[in-house]
């Protein structure tokens, strides 16, 4: 169906959905490499008053990548609550952005429509919105999470302790997480990317993390974000798996180049949790998305980059997650182009995934071939602790020397904390005060239980 | 004037000797001191720099012929710099004018070596030399036909679907530049394919990445490709069904004493 | 779905009609309600492309030729939109062909009369004919000898000062576009600058802003701008040491029942 | 003097320290139009490099504006406090970042050195600091000032409530000022820019102020932003001027392109004062500045315009203002190019402002020239919120009709409290209370006074 628009003296049509969604997006190099973006900014928000006006329920009938082509489609439809979605049903998009800024959209009713949601509705929702309702509003959401700690709690934020290392060298992973831990990072997992696929290898990674862990009692988790085939193998060798990590995209082509379905996620999923290894929970699966994934497999659908990240977040929150992280600006600027593009999409991921109901955490972060910088990490970071998300990275010096971005350090998390009051998990904040790296106030101590940890380092005692 | 480290900080110093990763550097209050924000900053502007480095396609196709490889020269579709950045898709096609130039070299290969600038041509210039010196002697003892090696400009990973169909080659091995960061603007990564065609996704590859002195040494990532090709001919495919277990073979080579060349 | 107004909110709307300014909007929560960010938007983006609106200088001379004024064109030192917009300093020069087609014209001239786009064409697309009406005969009234009057394109207020200085005029009145607002992409300036010459600081000037229709009336500008003319001449001056006090003439006018031409 | 620094394998020369500082500056569209900009992103970070290590005393015997010629000079050297200047006065400019982040630089110590702080001094410093920097440092200053109530206490933000109509009409100034108090703004000041420069017409403004503010007894002041010289002639005439206003500069020469000097601001100051207004303090000036005044005066003396804008801060403090506001985004393109730049130089001109002692406020904004748009400025105003700002500004809907920009709205600031927690000014925290326009929340109330404000419209009752 073809939309028109008379707005700002000229008459627009948007040939079908799909055009309408991608053309109100706020300009992205992505959609633009896609030949997708509006073509002037009137264009573009003419686009958005078309959308403002399409009733919510349209998404229902009118599938932007169909229903016999795609898992993903097909996962969203079936799975779609009927009776949470019943308090918005009769909502245009735009009245659908008024009601999630008023006061009648607690944090509890958003709970409870989250289920109500899909994602072409939280993409299409936040087309419409600011960068001040994306924060208002994804600050209301709470999703709250649990394998051995309780993550996205109020005023709290929690940090992904990301040692990775060149050659997987396991001293250098150790240093790297022994300075992470004694900056009180560590809480959402500590999580390396391994710069090798050997089996072998990564067997032994993981059994350096449980031995740590293990060692000092420390309540939190270990994953090794290698690919999920390559977890479930290692389960059934008997690896110590806690987390099952796996990068997802939006539609089933863009999986498939990922070499995933939605069966081997199951899979993963159930693997992980044969394990029994949370203590407070048990939401084993770690994924991490980015705008740009489908399009760079050329699996899009003519859907801009947005919508399918919505959708790959409505992958994550059917395997019920510890921890979804958008690695916003990973891949680069024909995706993102420059700061600006990557906070704005930062703040839409953060926001679509919270509406969900996934556990949003970010990796705020940009690439040398990006026209950005540390000033513009530093802004995003300091949205995005105000919108209240789950947790972000926390990476030596900000530096990551085997994946080749920036990302936050360990520093960072200190500033976010320090501005904004923003505390850790509970029972690692317990923990940390324990082993004397912060203090009751959950400000570094002045040994940063330097002591301690050291111990762990192969020919050290404590 | 950044706070004195304490003993348990000082200790936690002489953790940065084990890896190149940015940790120990102290802060004041909670931000990183002075020093290291300074060097952070060289070091992007260095590493944003080092993108646009020029390819410098003839010295490496020199150097590769000493090795007694024979080299075809191709482009991308990306015209420049700017146009490769903007446009990964047209970093994955032949300019029509090389994929002629390919067409009348087809012939029964096994493996065609692809050596591409990606995002750091420092990476081609500093390690893609010695690396092949590495590689050939492996290759050459498994007897396969190799292609001409084909240098490529403005070339993405996916460049090596079409170059390898084009050669008529059984399978392809793309050395790239990885995007250079920080610490590290020299980065290789090597990509093979079986069965190489326009339209394959990255599920259909395996990778080998952080090929550099201070990653992945030559001689392990060699081992390692000559590995991968070796089994990916056993089992006509590559890519997630195909799962990196040269460890083993290495354990088996040591313990048999067939030492790796070195 | 924006929460219902109550009485006392409802009362507030009435007051919306009282001014241009966005008033009255409603809230959803704390923020703006749909409807208004939708408006606003469109509103930024017309705003966007005032900016870059053509002038269009033929048909301004050929209406002001009209009014039996002589017409002359120049044009600044900035050669394009974006870079009048990214050099001021050009924008208030004039390009070498255009000062010497003033020079010849030199005479022995009060006032300067210089109609300049700025940063919005429309606005002198839309007000200058009719406000240079009005002006006209209170200026006749005074007198005054009028250069030919000056078009010039990508020109700052300050491109008057060498306008008026190769004219040899002893004023130079600037009617010029204003940087176009969400609400008024067609605002009149007009800046007065008596003995001018290149190098005047602003400070040396006098100005009358938002002539438009939604603004300040033709009229009621055509008689300040004509009242500061007068005093400048008696005076010797324009800028911080000549104040506006045209609203005691116009009452004293008023008094005198000297109706300002209707 | 020239200084060298080998930096990133190559060497570089600044001929001097205007050199030095203008190339240590991050990129902005002003210093390149000026020819100062540094040519690459290595030349500048070795001008950073450089920078680091010069010692802050530097600053005291090289001046970047000639003493001789340039008043605003004298009156920084000349009134430096050297007892205030000790505890910082050996350092380099690179350790003083290192002080102002750490511990030891508390509220009150900031407080007692920013009378020995120059405006160089700040410049040279903030070029070092990232983003987030300037907000943590920026957090711990705290300027508090007062007229009839207390601005710049923690945990609160005042707004300037901004009535603009093109035509002065007293009616419509009314109106949007009845519907800014019903959103709980006027607490800074309420001010006018007026369109006309008639001494009539400004004083029927001040009498429409003065009345609104005394029947409903109003904890707040007015302001109408004239010309100072016309300010001091209508207290001359007994008017009832509350604040006098001035736009200032950082050199003699550009505040002389602006018709003043300091003389005429110490009148204006004295004339303010002797009306004895103010109930609880005389804090009675209120002045405007931001990045690029100067130079668009060709009045910048080869000094980069951050430097300058950090003098123009220089200017206010010596004449204790009650407010003082950086007019960020207002002149155009010319000088901050994009939303990138104006947020930094937001952060920049904030944290300037507040290191020297001075009751910064910001009017976050852009003109329809550049390019930026409301995402931006939702960004800075998120940012500076978190930086502790004074104050920024309320203008109806974000869209002043008269001086042709985008600002902050009433609701913007509903936003940042919502998600801040800011409050207002004490004195009119409590007066909105009385009025029902807020509940003791300090959220609106259903009403937003309505119906009692309702009453100052010409031929309305309550
Ligand atoms: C960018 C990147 C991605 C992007 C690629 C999208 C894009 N358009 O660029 C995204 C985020 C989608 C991604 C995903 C994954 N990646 Co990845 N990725 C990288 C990274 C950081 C840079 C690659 C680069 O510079 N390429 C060179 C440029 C010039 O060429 P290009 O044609 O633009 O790049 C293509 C390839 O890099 C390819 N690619 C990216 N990752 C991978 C992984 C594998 C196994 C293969 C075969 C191809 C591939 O995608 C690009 C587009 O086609 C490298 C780390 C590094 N230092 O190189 C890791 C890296 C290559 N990725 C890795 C992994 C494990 C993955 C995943 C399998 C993770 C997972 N569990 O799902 C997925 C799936 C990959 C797939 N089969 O598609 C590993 C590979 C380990 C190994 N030795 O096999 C690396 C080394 C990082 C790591 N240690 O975790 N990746
Ligand atoms: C931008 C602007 C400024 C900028 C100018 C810097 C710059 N490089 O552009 C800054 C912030 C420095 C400024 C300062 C002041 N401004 Co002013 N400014 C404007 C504004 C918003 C737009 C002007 C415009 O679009 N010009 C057209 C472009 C195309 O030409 P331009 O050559 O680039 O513009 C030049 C002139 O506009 C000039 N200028 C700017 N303001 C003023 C004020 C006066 C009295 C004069 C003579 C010239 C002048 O500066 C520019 C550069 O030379 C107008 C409002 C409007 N709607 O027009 C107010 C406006 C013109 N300014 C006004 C005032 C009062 C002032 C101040 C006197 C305030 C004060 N108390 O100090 C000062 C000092 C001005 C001076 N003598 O230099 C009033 C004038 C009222 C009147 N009828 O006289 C206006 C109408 C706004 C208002 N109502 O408050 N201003």
């Amino acid at each position: 169906m073809a939309y028109r628009v008379a707005a700002g003296g000229t008459s627009h049509v948007f040939a079908d959905l799909r055009e309408l969604m991608a053309k109100a997006t706020p300009l992205r190099s992505g959609d633009q490499l896609a030949g997708l973006a509006a073509g002037s900014m009137q264009e573009m928000m003419a686009a958005r008053i078309a959308l403002a006006d399409l009733p919510l329920r349209t998404f229902m009938h009118e599938a932007l990548v169909p229903y016999e082509e795609d898992e993903v489609t097909r996962l969203i439809l079936d799975t779609h609550d009927a009776a949470a979605f019943a308090p918005i049903a009769t909502l245009t998009v735009g009245e659908f952005r008024d009601w999630l800024c008023s006061d009648a959209a607690t944090t509890e009713v958003l709970a409870g429509v989250a289920p109500g949601i899909t994602p072409e509705m939280a993409a299409a929702v936040s087309k419409l919105m600011r960068n001040q309702d994306l924060i208002l509003v994804a600050r209301k959401c709470r999703v709250v999470t649990r394998f051995r700690n309780t993550l996205g709690l109020p005023g709290r934020l929690a940090v992904r302790l990301q040692p990775n290392h060149p050659t997987d060298d396991a001293a250098g992973i150790l240093a790297s997480t022994i300075d992470g831990l004694s900056y009180g990072c560590g809480d959402a997992v500590i999580g390396i990317n391994p710069a090798s696929d050997s089996l072998g290898r990564i067997g032994e990674l993981l059994r350096l993390l449980d031995e740590l862990i293990a060692r000092f009692d420390m309540p939190t988790q270990g994953c090794i974000l290698t690919h999920i085939t390559s977890s479930i193998a290692l389960i059934g060798q008997g690896a110590p798996v806690d987390l099952v990590f796996q990068s997802v995209a939006g539609t089933q082509a863009a999986n498939s180049s990922f070499g995933i379905d939605l069966s081997i996620l199951q899979e993963g999923m159930e693997a992980g949790r044969s394990q029994k290894r949370g203590t407070v929970g048990d939401n084993v699966m770690y994924f991490e998305t980015g705008q740009g994934a489908a399009l760079s497999a050329y699996a899009h659908h003519g859907v801009d980059q947005q919508t399918l990240e919505a959708r790959a977040y409505a992958v994550c929150r059917a395997y019920e997650p510890l921890l979804v992280n958008t690695v916003v600006g990973f891949i680069g600027p024909e995706y993102l182009y420059d700061g600006k593009q990557i906070i704005r999409a930062g703040l839409e991921d953060h926001f679509c995934g919270k509406l969900l109901g996934v556990p949003m955490g970010c990796d705020i972060c940009y690439t040398n071939h990006a026209e950005a910088d540390q000033d513009d990490m530093d802004t995003l970071l300091t949205l995005l602790g105000t919108a209240g998300v789950n947790f972000i990275m926390g990476v030596p010096g900000a530096d990551d020397v085997m994946l080749n971005y920036q990302s936050t350090s360990f520093h960072d998390q200190l500033y976010i904390r320090e501005v904004l009051g923003l505390k850790r998990a509970p029972e690692f904040e317990a923990w940390l005060q324990r082993m004397d790296i912060t203090d009751v106030s959950g400000r570094l101590s002045a040994k940063q239980g330097g002591h301690v940890l050291l111990a762990a380092m192969p020919g050290r005692a404590a | 004037m950044s706070e004195e480290p304490n003993p348990g900080v000082r200790q936690l110093a002489d953790l940065a000797r084990l890896t190149p990763a940015r940790i120990a550097l102290g802060r004041s209050g909670a931000s990183l001191p002075t020093r290291e924000v300074l060097r952070f900053g060289m070091a992007h502007a260095q590493a944003r720099d080092a993108v646009h480095a020029p390819f410098d396609a003839d010295d490496v196709a020199s150097r590769l012929a000493e090795l007694r490889l024979e080299v075809i020269r191709v482009e991308s579709a990306a015209c420049s710099r700017e146009e490769y950045l903007r446009r990964p898709d047209l970093g994955r096609r032949l300019s029509s004018g090389s994929r002629e130039a390919l067409t009348v070299r087809r012939g029964d290969f096994d493996l065609s070596i692809v050596v591409a600038d990606g995002l750091s041509s420092t990476a081609i210039h500093q390690n893609v030399v010695p690396f092949a010196a590495m590689l050939l002697p492996l290759l050459a003892r498994q007897g396969l036909r190799l292609a001409p090696v084909v240098v490529g400009r403005e070339a993405r990973v996916a460049l090596g679907d079409e170059i390898g169909a084009a050669l008529g080659a059984r399978a392809v091995a793309v050395l790239i530049g990885e995007r250079p960061g920080l610490s590290s603007p020299d980065s290789l990564g090597a990509y093979l394919t079986f069965a190489p065609r326009a339209g394959l996704t990255d599920a259909a590859r395996n990778c080998i990445s952080n090929i550099r002195p201070g990653g992945l040494a030559y001689e392990h990532a060699a081992f390692k490709l000559s590995w991968l090709i070796a089994e990916a001919f056993r089992r006509s495919l590559t890519g997630v069904g195909l799962k990196d277990e040269s460890d083993l073979a290495l354990e088996a080579d040591a313990a048999g004493k067939l030492a790796i060349s070195r």
